[in-house]
């Protein structure tokens, strides 16, 4: 079994699992369908919710006070439209393309066998990152759902106040069929824990002939993922798949559409910090649905990626503050929003796998890193990423890929991750870890940014991408949406 | 009648309107504007955007009095808006040629 | 057994019950007194409070920002004021009037055998949906507490910026106490399913004599239960109960106390759709709290439900956006908000017993509908519902129920319902199933309607409804409370 | 045994788990180590969140809408960097000094021995207040620090509009050091269920010269305790913890501060009611994480718990309004909110120990009485307590704590409290209990009223307290943090 | 040219506008204010904190017109804005100097 | 002394605020203003409920300026808040009696 099969997961979730199991095997001798446990339910229940919360009113908030009063509900009005548009194409195509098994391109994307949820019921269920630890099929799609609706939602930042609503229309479908589901794919898509120990279990019980078949048996099963697991990425809640990839959607997007009438010399202040800091506030709070939830039960990884949402994020918004209090004089409100947001994005691939002062750390250099990059370095460099998705998504959500393949280091507080064909806890080490972080990570930037490009080159010439100068002057509120703030 | 309108502190204006009401001066109207003179004003910055905010908050303070009230209601002024630092405002008197009350109809001074 | 004495209730609760049932069977012979799963009560709980987010400050601020801004205090503090008075007199005698046994009156109101909470202790349960399922009794009032709390503040968007408060101080207690309780004890009080299934396996176990005895012992048990229940109605979580009960309400409320002074010469556009899209977000985060919830417990039904209040909402927004797009040019922020809502108030009956496909063309439809019944119609017809009480939830409410008979059939994806006397599975019958939908709402537009005209007229004699023409304009902010937003 | 060694809790927590230990009995021979009950985890990761929520944006907009627009954003800042910095002090020694033994000064605050968390792992737990039912630590890390962060912030409120940012940087950290953590720790450190039952069973079976030993090791078992709680001090969710302790450092702050400029000359009307009642609303949310999850589990006193925080919160909003419209003629928003908040405070330390009619009176009273307070007394004396934190949390925090003595008494429908030692529900005796009361909160008065003395008194030295008149009068958002709302 | 203000209730500024444009005249700005006079305000009360409002909205409305209109224009505000009412507001009439029109730099009347 | 009273578009307050600057104007007020004129508004819908807007976001530039300065000031207005489409704005210039300082009590021209 080489490194580039193995399959990894936060290790607190089987640890807890095995013990578990074993006061079970008493009782349950056959293997029957496991049923799930209402706490799992009721937790990925609440998780859902939470990340609905994180979206709308959330990121519509911090989105929209940091734009200018004409364009308030234009902000407000494109999140809300990202929500209910992806929501209903996930249950058409989204989930299936994402979540299933795709064939000759299983590696890239999954198949339409479940296009429309078909055969999916109340009492599906889908496995966790637990041997015999299931929920219902219908609230994991929730949950899905709500990632997949964040994750374009966050694109929209970086061309604020001047994208046109016809071509966000258009750009949002196209986005997350061609650059959201397939990464979705790519990074989460797998065989599931009970496959993968099973075939494990028998490469080892097999001797003679038996074990070339049980290791070929055991090799289909660990292919039969997306291409970034497996090569082993640890990516515990979408550090990749939602961050770096909106991230560098963005840049790409604001340099395309290109930047806002008066950009430089006009002031553009945030017109509500007040809501913006009610934005973040709930983008903090419905992040524990997205970290959190994103052990799929509420067993002991759930609550080490609790603590660490929370300390993460602490740290970075008060690293955030010191830098603006060193080098402009003053800590801003909007830099300890700033600050959160960017310590929330690094710490989500590595909620599960760090430890409490891990994460602070990795929180802490987040909130500096993205400062120095939302200031000295986007000043520098002169595009029009208007509310740092490029900044803070991106750059956050690097730090925070790589940044897990060490803290994830047992030696640093870290938990390793768990080696389902050996069924156990995996020796950590770093340096191939890191090289799979950063394929990970070039992986991402790669497909997102290409695709991204190719569909607003398309929507250019077809719908157009900006409305008029005056027409942008005026505001895209009343243009697009006959509506005053 | 004379239009006597003064630019102030906005924290003044409470006690600019018991000083003309002394007076027996019973209607004012009251604006909120921004003004930009020898008081400096401020530097915002939003993460790397940095804006120098010249224009502070102030409050424009009309009111029409007969022309022999002018002076007294210019002095009133003077005495309660006076903090003595840069950016206590303005005053300027111009002539107003006519005057209605809505209500009325009534003109000129029994109008004020 | 006739149609209209069956029990329905979303089947997929008690498949899954029916699989634990059986697998406990070995364990547990004797039937002892079940006690309630963490996992559901952490659920109910964390529905409960969902549903209050969703009044305060979800609803209040979705009508506060539509008012004008001299009237937003008034609506921010009728809604609290709404929740504060409707919870104490739950407790007192609200809950007991819905939810226990009313002697003669039983299949219109409850009895007081339970005012204030006589008997109930920390301990007490409540059976749920499946036989064998309880949740703590608390827990559940405080559950339909937050019915009870909201639906009254529906109504009051009808009567926004010109109710004087102490009118409304009155005819909130009034309102809850003559229409609400009624009611929701029309629809959801019944014997619960162990009495119901009990008493259906002695009448199929029975024989000669005993089989008469039987089955009047079985007529007892399906006749003690409301009106509507009886009929067989279906109503997952309210449609009648909350949204058709305000709507109606509302309309004859905006009839009685008449148009606002300006209506139709003054423009009074909203003050704050920043505000209002707050309001509609936290509604649809909370909603969760409120379908999924009404499963009582973290299984089968409460996933299919998350996920159909996912999706019709997002359906019936982007149909209201669509009929704008095409009718009148440009899609809104306050359509998207709207249409959410809409499909809201449709999904609420048919959230467990609709398949997710169902469920976005019951959005659609309703999207379409309230947008040209809020535009065209209302417009056509001339009075005032200030803020589209009766476009949004009587005719959405409407919409819902009747809808819900078509998408609950197992051949259009549906659930069915559980037929508890035969203990399984009903075999879908759509026809018989509609008549009952429409009989049920027509008890819900006459009870709702008659009553709330009966106590306006009363307050209108005794306190008088409005403020003076001056005082309305000025604003009640300042009339009634004297503060200023 | 005598009443001070006593140990207190809910009882309906016991009475469930006895009746589960009973069932589990005859399964379960030898003790093993606890697993979490995933219900109780999904409960207790809600809950924080929830108390989060409660904290940002809820109390930030809450004290913000009352706040001048010219200070609206130092107002969010100031609570949002509490929430950060205790955040991480928490984790490196907060919740070492607060929650575990303190070796000669255990009576007065706890260790070092989990200084960085050390030792605590994903897989660790913590006992509740059932005997064998524990959730995993980082969850209850994670609760207890969303206690931690929201007590100094409420002290804010005192202070509001005239304290300088740099001063409150530092008072933050040495409060909680010197103030919060201790107060935690006398009156929530504990043995825990298991050793006090079993050291009260081994008195029980023992006898001859081994009752002696068993007594000896019983009597350092109960004195392994905070003071207060040695005392048997009843205090549910830590009204004298949070609300007396953060209302009495409120005055104090408010009186070494001082007066804001103008204070009593000019108007200084709250920029928003609006965005107070969006805080309000957010507050009474939250705290039902914050009462119902200190039950610590998702069982009966959760449910009791959770009926008491509404209703006596709606009782308390409803009896301000009426003290308004008795004594002022109109009954205003932000008194709806104010009694809402009282009635909160005060239902705080007595949510699982009355009844839902002993908690309505609770409520009733203490809206009464702190709008009584607010309004005559407070301008009697003249001091500035900008947002009436002390006239709220403090009188309201005390009337609870002295009430709860009374409506704990079973007579009064309360729940007593039960005794570990005798392992089962106590005979209530209400004038020891009041007297108890009492000592609790003189102790807490004491001990924050002087350690918040102190560390002004060397502030003001340091760093001086407030910023200069001109700088005042500008406002804080312009010259603490260069930004405007 | 003569400058026509008018300080009036919020709500009529509509009719108030319609009539005026039934004069001819194509331009107005308006502003909204805070107006002091006979009509009372009214007292809010936060907590304890009791603070008497002596300011009430009203609208600026500055109409410039040639001097031959000035009869007809304050003859047609008199009659819209009037409610009877105290606090219906007054009309000042001064003398403009000069005017220009940006976009055209037309001067005077033409300018209007 | 005069006083130059500019009705312009919003966002070219801050290129007219300069161009006065370089001419040694170092004071003024500004207003936000809403302004009717020959520049259409708009139409906004609210549910069924059409509104027509026909008051459009404007800035009002009050400067009072000596006698001689008067178009100096006026050619720069127009200069830097000139766009050449329909809604440019306005510039009225009227008579300023008297002028103070209230920090100085300073008086006319030394006191602008
Ligand atoms: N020439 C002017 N025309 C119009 N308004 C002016 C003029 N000069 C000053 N003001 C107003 O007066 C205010 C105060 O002026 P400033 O030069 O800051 O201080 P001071 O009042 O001490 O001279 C300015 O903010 C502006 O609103
Ligand atoms: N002398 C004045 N100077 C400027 N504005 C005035 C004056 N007198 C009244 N006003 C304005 O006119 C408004 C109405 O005046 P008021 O005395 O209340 O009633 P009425 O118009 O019936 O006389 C006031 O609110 C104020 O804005
Ligand atoms: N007669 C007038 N009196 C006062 N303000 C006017 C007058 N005419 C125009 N204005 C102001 O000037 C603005 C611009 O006028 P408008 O007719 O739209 O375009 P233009 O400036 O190109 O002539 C208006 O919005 C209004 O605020």
């Amino acid at each position: 079994m080489t490194l580039g099969n193995s399959r990894r997961i936060a290790t607190t979730a089987m640890a807890a699992s095995l013990l578990c199991l074993t006061a079970a095997a008493a009782f349950a001798q056959a293997p029957a369908t496991p049923t799930p446990n209402k706490g799992d339910t009721a937790w990925m229940m609440t998780s859902s919710v939470l990340v609905l919360l994180m979206t709308i009113p959330g990121l519509a908030l911090f989105y929209g006070g940091l734009a200018r009063t004409k364009n308030m509900l234009s902000m407000l009005m494109q999140v809300f439209y990202c929500v209910c548009i992806v929501a209903i194409i996930w249950v058409l195509y989204g989930y299936s393309m994402s979540f299933t098994e795709g064939g000759a391109f299983n590696a890239y994307f999954g198949g339409f066998s479940k296009a429309f949820l078909a055969g999916v019921t109340p009492e599906s269920v889908v496995e966790t990152w637990t041997d015999g630890v299931v929920i219902p099929e219908y609230v994991y799609i929730c949950f899905q759902m709500t990632f997949a609706c964040i994750t374009p939602a966050l694109i929209l930042g970086a061309v604020a106040e001047r994208m046109k609503f016809s071509a966000i229309v258009l750009f949002i479908p196209l986005w997350v069929t061609i650059v959201y589901f397939p990464i979705a794919h790519m990074v989460w898509y797998w065989a599931g824990p009970a496959a993968m120990i099973g075939a494990g279990k028998a490469v080892a019980a097999a001797s003679g002939d038996a074990k070339a078949a049980a290791e070929a048996a055991l090799a289909t099963v660990t292919s039969n993922a997306g291409l970034a697991f497996q090569w082993g990425a640890l990516d515990f809640a979408g550090g990749t798949v939602v961050h770096i990839n909106s991230g560098i959607a963005g840049l790409v997007a604001a340099l395309m559409v290109g930047k806002r009438v008066g950009f430089g010399k006009e002031a553009m202040p945030p017109h509500s910090l007040t809501l913006t800091l009610v934005g973040a506030s709930l983008l903090w709070v419905g992040w524990f649905g997205f970290n959190v939830g994103s052990a799929l039960e509420a067993g002991a990884t759930a609550a080490l990626a609790m603590i660490n949402t929370f300390v993460a994020t602490a740290g970075a918004a008060l690293a955030w503050l010191i830098a603006e209090k060193v080098f402009k004089g003053k800590p801003s409100l909007l830099g300890a929003a700033s600050g959160a947001v960017a310590g929330l994005v690094a710490v989500t691939p590595a909620a599960g796998f760090a430890g409490p002062m891990g994460a602070i750390v990795l929180g802490v250099v987040a909130g500096w890193l993205c400062c120095f990059f939302c200031t000295a370095i986007k000043n520098a460099m002169g595009y029009d990423d208007a509310l740092d998705v490029f900044g803070i998504h991106c750059i956050g959500g690097i730090i925070g890929a790589i940044g897990t393949g060490i803290v994830a280091a047992p030696a640093l507080g870290g938990a390793s991750w768990f080696d389902y064909t050996a069924n156990k806890i995996a020796d950590y080490d770093m340096i191939p870890q890191l090289i799979t972080q950063v394929k990970a990570v070039l992986l991402t930037l790669v497909w997102s940014g290409v695709g991204t490009f190719v569909i607003l080159i398309v929507l250019r010439v077809i719908v157009g991408l900006r409305p008029g100068t005056d027409q942008e002057r005026e505001g895209l509120d009343l243009v697009d949406h006959g509506e005053r703030a | 009648m004379k239009l006597v309108t003064a630019v102030i502190k906005p924290f003044k204006l409470e006690e600019v309107r018991s000083a003309l009401t002394d007076l027996g001066l019973q209607g004012m109207t009251v604006t909120e504007v921004k003004g930009y003179g020898r008081q400096k004003g401020h530097t915002e910055i939003y993460r790397g955007a940095e804006y120098a905010v010249s224009f502070l908050p102030k409050v424009k303070l009309e009111v029409v009095v007969p022309s022999g009230t002018v002076d007294k209601a210019v002095e009133a002024i003077v005495r309660t808006a006076r903090t003595g630092q840069i950016g206590d405002g303005k005053i300027f008197v111009s002539t107003i040629d006519h005057t209605v009350r809505i209500r009325t109809g009534e003109t000129d001074d029994s109008a004020i």
